[in-house]
């Protein structure tokens, strides 16, 4: 076995012989090990290959609504990794909702909470990522999905429900069926007010959630939600109604679309733990750094990773979702401390979404 | 069965959404005519090294028109290669191109599933040929090069082409779209061609408007024209005067003759307009 | 008991009072010696890496962790029985476990083997080998010829018979000097004072080779049924955990079945 | 049915695995097999260490995207306890086969879902070390992990150790976390919405479950007393299958 | 994935000597089975069976869904069968081998086509809704006979499955919760078995039940048979093989219509003795319920 010296310094010493690319390809650990631990006599920072500070993220831009045959979309772009979302509705029928149920067996639940099952229980979001858009060297299309994009889209997916960030009665086409002939004004109506229980839900809007890595240098997810988060928050669905007679739902563009109201503003920070051994069988691990939003070169030699989701609107910061793995160095201080980093990292994103 | 490797929504099938205004659509469709002159081409965006990680790549956009719901093509292409080929293939004494190019699902009208459909493989192809012509393909034995394009959003009107029925119009744009975008991201990846290839649309229109005598416009939207009797997207380098590839659809009245050397020559002028913004792009990263 | 050989976990902290150091100080003093189932760490830690019960040996100044797996890792030195799968120029491929890379096993290395007279053995043959080279970055290499004497000592290609498979902890057993005392395995002789003939090879790897005595008649028929007791023996002693009375009984039984 | 409030588990229970594992509990019973080390099929073949294979296997239907996510979360955390550096260039398969899991009557179960299931995390987990162990596959330590859920009771917020599936459907927040028996927090998965404080009561909840100091006889009777509040004591509980199993094993010694 | 691993020459050679003399490995009888076990699990429809060291987990499941468009008064049954790298490493996740092919095949004559299961029964509302019912077949444990062990326990968990209560008021069709109403019982119709034979020897003049694996790699040819305890054959598939007697198959046939007895008896007592302790079970899940309201 590769004692850790051994793969520490005596690797170090070759690269002032090399070009920085080609040692970064031969030996990436001491290459990234060697720019992280500068010797104590200079006088330079601790720096990450990228030049970036540990504990730096890069910038991230969000533009949104540049799509037009999409309801909603966004494109962020953080340094190398640039991703784009499309959010498109289609309308499902409850007649083809086998599970259908008009009087769900919770109606002890409110009716928000009820919505809030509904999503799940009839798939109403449908969020996919696609990597294989040679992103990446690594990401050639004409495979199926690999694990990594299968992991994100669940990943999205959950962070979609738990996080509770669309509204399920934004969703619901209503129709009030008429008694009376003289109100049949209330036939205009899209079904948001509260008088609900003469009301049924005839279909619902399922929302096909659709994003496409242009460009990929690492921590997929933070981009990807981003991506989401903006692109939902710009997502107007056309106003639909029931039409009794043709059966089916006619939406028009003469009265103005129906906008989602998106709750909460969950922002994801990740990063990757670099150890300075390679191998990391040993008890004592040596130094290490929390490497804030990792790129490319850094997932790759890093095998701890964590994710901590959170909401900074109301006056105490929650913690939306929190995941880490593959290590043993980040503690319960640790993280403690990486949820201060994350509500730094909302700030910038919640600015940048404007 | 469905897929289960991703996530797959309702069982039931989902509609796209139907609006009143679809059926009274045909008639006041007169209202959003061509703006712009027969011979004038849209404004093209184009921009190299949008994928650094990739040996080569580029962005290229139309710019939309002005009507609303008329989105400007966008897309993005990425060269990886030239790379060894797998043990697994034959000997190949050039390089082995494999273009792919995939509509995103919300690139287009009607949702688009992840698997390739036909007409998408049909743009793969026709790019090929066409950039086949371009590449030096004898300086890389032995070796592969993969030219992956995802239409990010397609040339497409939101209400149309029900009436004309036929994509196949739009995907012609697609793919002048695809043979610019690509020459450039090959550019990008340093691969030798003997000349920058780029592609050109034309299309013999009838309008009502203008007492429906059929015409030949160059960079055609569909939308924007009542019926679309004829057109061709040829790839061309202007430099060897030599077209690589040339795909025609439609029927020309018989009246006139050279009317099809006509269209295929006005395909060439709006591919030597795409290629005067190909260079331009080219020649700024270069300086 | 438990005392004596406590059972340890990975990454268990052991003692430092189980430590071994070494007992006599008038012979000098001889190194730590690890068996399998330990891991030092710099400076001085010993851990565990396997569910088992901690042997401690301090005359000897060794420890090890007693365990029982199914999985064989090759040592050196270790007697397996290895089926041949292909041959190559110069060497057999030849397989110590299911799934696992091929051993190799030089055409050369059996009993006064030459270019001419070495064993031409067809894939699926089955050889009584010895481990010569085994380390994690390359696949094993096996001899059927002690490279010291020249001399086959047992070894070489297996004829006929049946090989049944049995734990790699019943397999060390059986291998014991003593196993009789130290392993408390008495089923064979058993088994032989029931009249029984036949012979065994026993494998490292979790292999058991039983064969019908070669008497000059051959009389195969009673062999088979031999075999296939012998076999079960072994099996059921193994799987089902006897002990010496237990297998005392189960012989009784297996062999008043057979005749 | 009822969930069992304490773990079960049986050590190689299927014959023709290098190792295996039975275990359930809190009306989740998981099957493992392990096999290695293998030979590595060149495309995950590692020059310099064993290459980890997880598969989850539901009960019913056919896995999805949430058991690759499951996969890769597991093969990232016992990649972690494995010894992988001892077997270059080979495999070692876990296979992870989910027999039961509990029903929540107030639902009727869809077969596809896409939902991240974190009830279940600790009772894969858990067969998979136990199956580890009983394969002999050397390790750097060992793991358990648990799964809490803190749930609103008339205005307080009350810390549910392994929460039913009515009781996550209600649950402010979820959360498995794993530890090594060296106490080092291995894995840690939370979803829901709750703050640093609740995370911090829900830690030291999940790690009195996971390693609780090796307690004496009669400091385990005390252990099994407080069972309802603590949950159970997965250390020793790990320990208790490990002897039997092993004693069984060198009955000969 | 690394390949099954072949038995060598002498096993090869032993295994068909010690048959000549009517002895196999394990001591049997040439038409003995293994000792067969049969547990349920807590949940309805999970019949866990082991045929000594072969163990099959079957698994019922039902879902509401649309029916085909071409049988719009059928429900939907389907028997799934995917063998993991946990059944041997040499299987691999979502790459079909024979072995996999043929089991799903013979289970699906035996149970499905055979009508073992009303699926007309399974409709709810013709042409829209109907219950969709699979069983997943899991193999745990590979040593020899997967199909006749697969068939029990499919059987076995068809038989012990409840499907949630439905009702239709003025068109509406509610699915209750297992909390609302007890669920209930598939209507069956007959229980169907598979008995495999193996042969070895040049003719396949040897004939035995319940093969190891070890005995499938040297047999030279395999007869399996399905069929109820009436007598009343599902189908018999010999596919390819050495070829054998006519009258020796009849033979086997007879000896295979009493192990089918045999085992639709050993499957009634099971059940049986399942809903006993069921009994006090349901009440005590209801009570629970309760609680948790």
């Amino acid at each position: 076995m590769a004692t850790t010296s051994s793969t520490g310094a005596p690797a170090a010493a070759p690269s002032l012989t090399f070009t920085r690319p080609v040692f970064a390809k031969l030996s990436p650990h001491p290459y990234l090990l060697l720019s992280l631990s500068p010797d104590e006599s200079s006088s330079t920072r601790s720096r990450r290959t990228n030049g970036r500070a540990p504990h730096e993220a890069r910038p991230i831009q969000i533009n949104t609504g540049s799509l037009s045959q999409a309801h909603g979309s966004a494109l962020v772009r953080t340094g190398d990794t640039t991703v784009i979302c499309g959010v498109r509705g289609e309308l499902l029928p409850v007649t083809s909702i086998p599970q259908f149920r008009p009087t769900p067996s919770y109606e002890n639940a409110d009716d928000e909470e009820k919505a809030r099952k509904e999503l799940k229980e009839y798939d109403l979001l449908v969020p996919n990522i696609e990597l294989a858009t040679g992103c990446a060297p690594q990401f050639l299309p004409g495979v199926p999905p690999t694990t990594l994009a299968q992991t994100l889209s669940t990943r999205v997916y959950s962070l979609l429900h738990s996080s509770g960030l669309v509204d399920g009665r934004d969703l619901r086409v209503k129709y009030r069926p008429v008694r009376p002939p003289q109100d049949t004004e209330a036939m205009e109506e899209d079904g948001q007010e509260e008088e609900e229980e003469e009301e049924e839900v005839k279909a619902f809007w399922v929302l096909y959630i659709d994003l496409l890595f242009v460009s990929f240098d690492g921590n997929p997810f933070d981009a990807a939600w981003a991506a989401v988060l903006a692109a939902l928050r710009d997502t107007v669905l056309p106003a639909a109604k029931w039409d009794a007679d043709r059966e089916m739902v006619i939406c028009t563009t003469k009265e103005k679309g129906k906008k989602l109201n998106i709750r909460g503003h969950p922002v994801p920070c990740s990063a990757a733990v670099f150890l300075e051994k390679a191998d990391q069988q040993h008890q004592d691990k040596g130094r290490h750094w929390i490497l804030l939003d990792p790129d490319r070169l850094e997932e790759t030699l890093c095998g701890e990773v964590i994710t901590v989701v959170v909401d900074c609107e109301g006056n105490e910061t929650r913690v939306r979702s929190l995941e880490k793995q593959g290590g043993t160095v980040l503690g319960r201080e640790l993280i403690r401390g990486f949820v201060g980093v994350a509500e730094g990292r909302w700030k910038e994103v919640v600015k940048a979404m404007g | 069965m469905a897929d289960r490797r991703r996530i797959n929504g309702p069982a039931g099938a989902t509609i796209p959404p139907v609006f009143d205004e679809d059926g009274k659509q045909y008639e006041h469709k007169v209202a959003k005519i061509r703006d712009r002159a027969p011979t004038a081409i849209r404004k093209m965006f184009l921009k190299t090294g949008v994928t650094p990680s990739a040996s080569g790549s580029a962005y290229l956009e139309y710019e939309s028109s002005a009507k609303s719901g008329v989105s400007g093509l966008k897309l993005s292409c990425t060269v990886h290669g030239p790379r060894s080929l797998p043990r697994s293939s034959p000997f190949s004494p050039h390089i082995v191109l494999s273009t792919h190019v995939k509509y995103a699902p919300f690139a287009t009208k009607q949702r688009r599933g992840y698997l390739r459909d036909p007409s998408e493989r049909d743009l793969g192809t026709h790019l090929e040929t066409a950039l086949r012509g371009a590449i030096i393909a004898d300086r890389w034995p032995k070796s592969g090069v993969d030219i992956i394009i995802s239409i990010i959003e397609g040339d497409q009107d939101r209400e149309t082409s029900k009436f004309q029925g036929d994509e196949t119009w739009d995907m012609m744009n697609a793919l002048s779209g695809c043979i610019t975008v690509a020459s450039a991201a090959l550019a990008d990846a340093g691969i030798d061609c003997v000349d920058t290839v780029a592609g050109g649309v034309a299309a013999l229109v009838q309008d009502t408007s203008d007492d429906s005598t059929p015409r030949i416009v160059l960079d055609p939207i569909p939308s924007e024209h009542e019926k679309i009797l004829g057109a061709c997207c040829v790839a061309y380098l202007p430099i060897r005067d030599e077209v690589t590839n040339l795909w025609f659809k439609g029927d020309l009245p018989a009246s006139d003759i050279d009317l099809y050397t006509k269209l295929v020559e006005s395909g060439i002028q709006a591919s030597r307009n795409g290629n005067r913004v190909l260079v331009e792009c080219l020649g700024e990263t270069v300086a | 008991m438990a005392t004596e050989r406590p059972l340890v976990l990975p990454g268990d902290v052991i003692p430092p009072s189980l430590i071994p150091t070494s007992a006599n100080p008038n012979k000098k003093q001889q190194p730590l010696r690890l068996g399998p189932g330990l891991r030092h760490i710099p400076p001085s830690d010993i851990v565990p890496t396997v569910a088992g019960q901690l042997i401690t040996v301090p005359h000897k100044n060794s420890m090890w962790v007693e365990y029982n797996s199914s999985r064989y890792t090759p040592t050196p030195s270790d007697l397996v029985i290895a089926t041949i799968s292909r041959s190559g120029p110069d060497f057999y491929y030849a397989s110590l476990s299911p799934y696992t890379a091929n051993a190799t096993l030089p055409h050369l290395s059996f009993e006064g083997a030459t270019k001419k007279t070495r064993p031409q053995l067809p894939p699926g043959s089955l050889v009584y080998a010895r481990v010569t080279l085994a380390n994690k970055h390359m696949d094993p290499e096996i001899e059927c010829v002690s490279s010291a004497t020249g001399k086959a000592d047992g070894l070489g290609p297996l004829k006929d018979g049946m090989v049944f498979d049995i734990s790699l902890g019943f397999a060390r057993r059986l291998l014991m000097a003593r196993s009789k005392e130290e392993g408390k395995v008495e089923v064979l002789e058993l088994l032989g004072e029931e009249g029984l003939a036949f012979e065994t090879a026993v494998g490292r790897n979790g292999k058991v080779w039983v064969s019908g005595a070669s008497d000059a008649k051959g009389n195969e028929g009673v062999n088979a049924k031999t075999v296939v007791v012998v076999g079960r023996a072994l099996q059921e002693t193994d799987t089902k955990r006897l002990g010496v009375e237990q297998q005392r009984k189960l012989v009784k039984k297996l062999v008043r079945e057979m005749r | 049915m009822t969930a069992s409030t304490l773990p079960e588990a049986a050590l190689g229970v299927l014959p023709r695995a290098d190792g295996s594992a039975k275990y359930s509990h809190a009306g989740y019973t998981v099957t493992a097999s392990v096999n290695g080390p293998i030979e590595a099929q060149r495309r995950d073949e590692h020059p310099y260490e064993a290459h980890v294979d997880v598969i989850v296997r539901p009960a019913a239907g056919v896995g999805g995207t949430r058991e690759r996510h499951l996969e890769s979360i597991l093969q990232s955390s016992l990649t972690q306890i494995i010894l992988v550096k001892n077997f270059p260039r080979s495999l070692i398969q876990v296979v992870l086969q989910v027999e039961d899991t509990p029903e929540n009557d107030y639902v009727n179960t869809k077969l596809v879902q896409a939902s991240l299931n974190f009830a279940i995390m600790p009772a894969l987990f858990q067969t998979s070390v136990l199956a580890l162990l009983s394969a002999g596959v050397p390790m750097r330590a060992t793991a358990a992990a648990t799964a809490v859920a803190v749930v609103p009771e008339d205005g307080a917020k009350k810390i549910v150790v392994d929460p039913s599936p009515r009781q996550i459907e209600i649950a402010q927040s979820v959360h498995v976390l794993a530890f090594t028996s060296q106490e080092e927090l291995l894995l840690a998965e939370s979803e829901g919405d709750f703050t640093v404080k609740e995370w911090d009561d829900v830690y030291e909840t999940a790690q009195k479950i996971c390693c609780r100091p090796a307690s004496t006889k009669e400091g385990m009777e005390m252990v099994l007393d407080e069972e309802d509040a603590g949950g159970p004591d997965m250390r020793h509980f790990l320990r208790s299958t490990l002897e039997s199993k092993v004693t069984a094993d060198l009955h000969w010694k | 994935m690394p390949r099954e691993a072949e038995p060598s020459l002498n096993e090869r050679e032993f295994v068909l000597k010690a048959l000549q003399e009517n002895t196999r490995l394990d001591g049997r009888e040439l038409d003995q089975y293994r000792p067969l076990e049969l547990t349920f699990g807590d949940q309805y429809g999970v019949a866990d069976v082991t045929l000594g060291k072969t163990r099959v987990l079957a698994k019922a499941s039902a879902e509401v869904t649309v029916p085909y468009t071409d049988r719009p008064l059928d429900g939907i049954f389907n028997i799934a069968t995917e063998l993991s790298p946990m059944t041997s490493p040499a299987f691999e996740v979502n790459r079909p081998t024979e072995t996999e092919v043929l089991i799903s095949r013979l289970l699906e004559k035996t149970v499905r086509r055979s009508g073992a299961l009303d699926t007309e029964s399974l409709c709810l509302v013709a042409g829209q809704k109907c219950w969709s019912i699979r069983v997943d077949v899991h193999v745990l444990s590979h040593d020899g006979n997967l199909i006749d062990a697969a068939c029990f326990a499919v059987v076995a968990a068809l038989r012990h499955f409840r499907k949630p209560d439905t009702s239709m008021e003025g068109g509406v069709l509610t699915v209750y919760t297992p909390a609302e109403r007890e669920p209930v019982p598939l209507s069956w119709l007959h229980s169907p078995f598979c008995i495999t034979w193996s042969f070895f020897g040049e003719e396949g003049e040897i004939a035995l039940l319940d093969a190891t694996w070890l005995e499938e790699q040297v047999r030279v040819g395999s007869c399996t048979i399905s069929l109820n305890k009436h007598g009343e054959i599902c189908q018999i598939a010999k596919l390819g093989g050495t070829p054998v007697e006519a009258v020796a198959l009849l033979q086997c046939t007879n000896v295979a219509l009493s192990r089918a007895k045999d085992f639709s008896a050993f499957l009634d007592r099971k059940l049986a003795e399942d809903a006993k302790r069921r009994d006090k079970g349901g009440l005590l899940a209801e009570l629970s319920a309760e609680n948790d309201r």
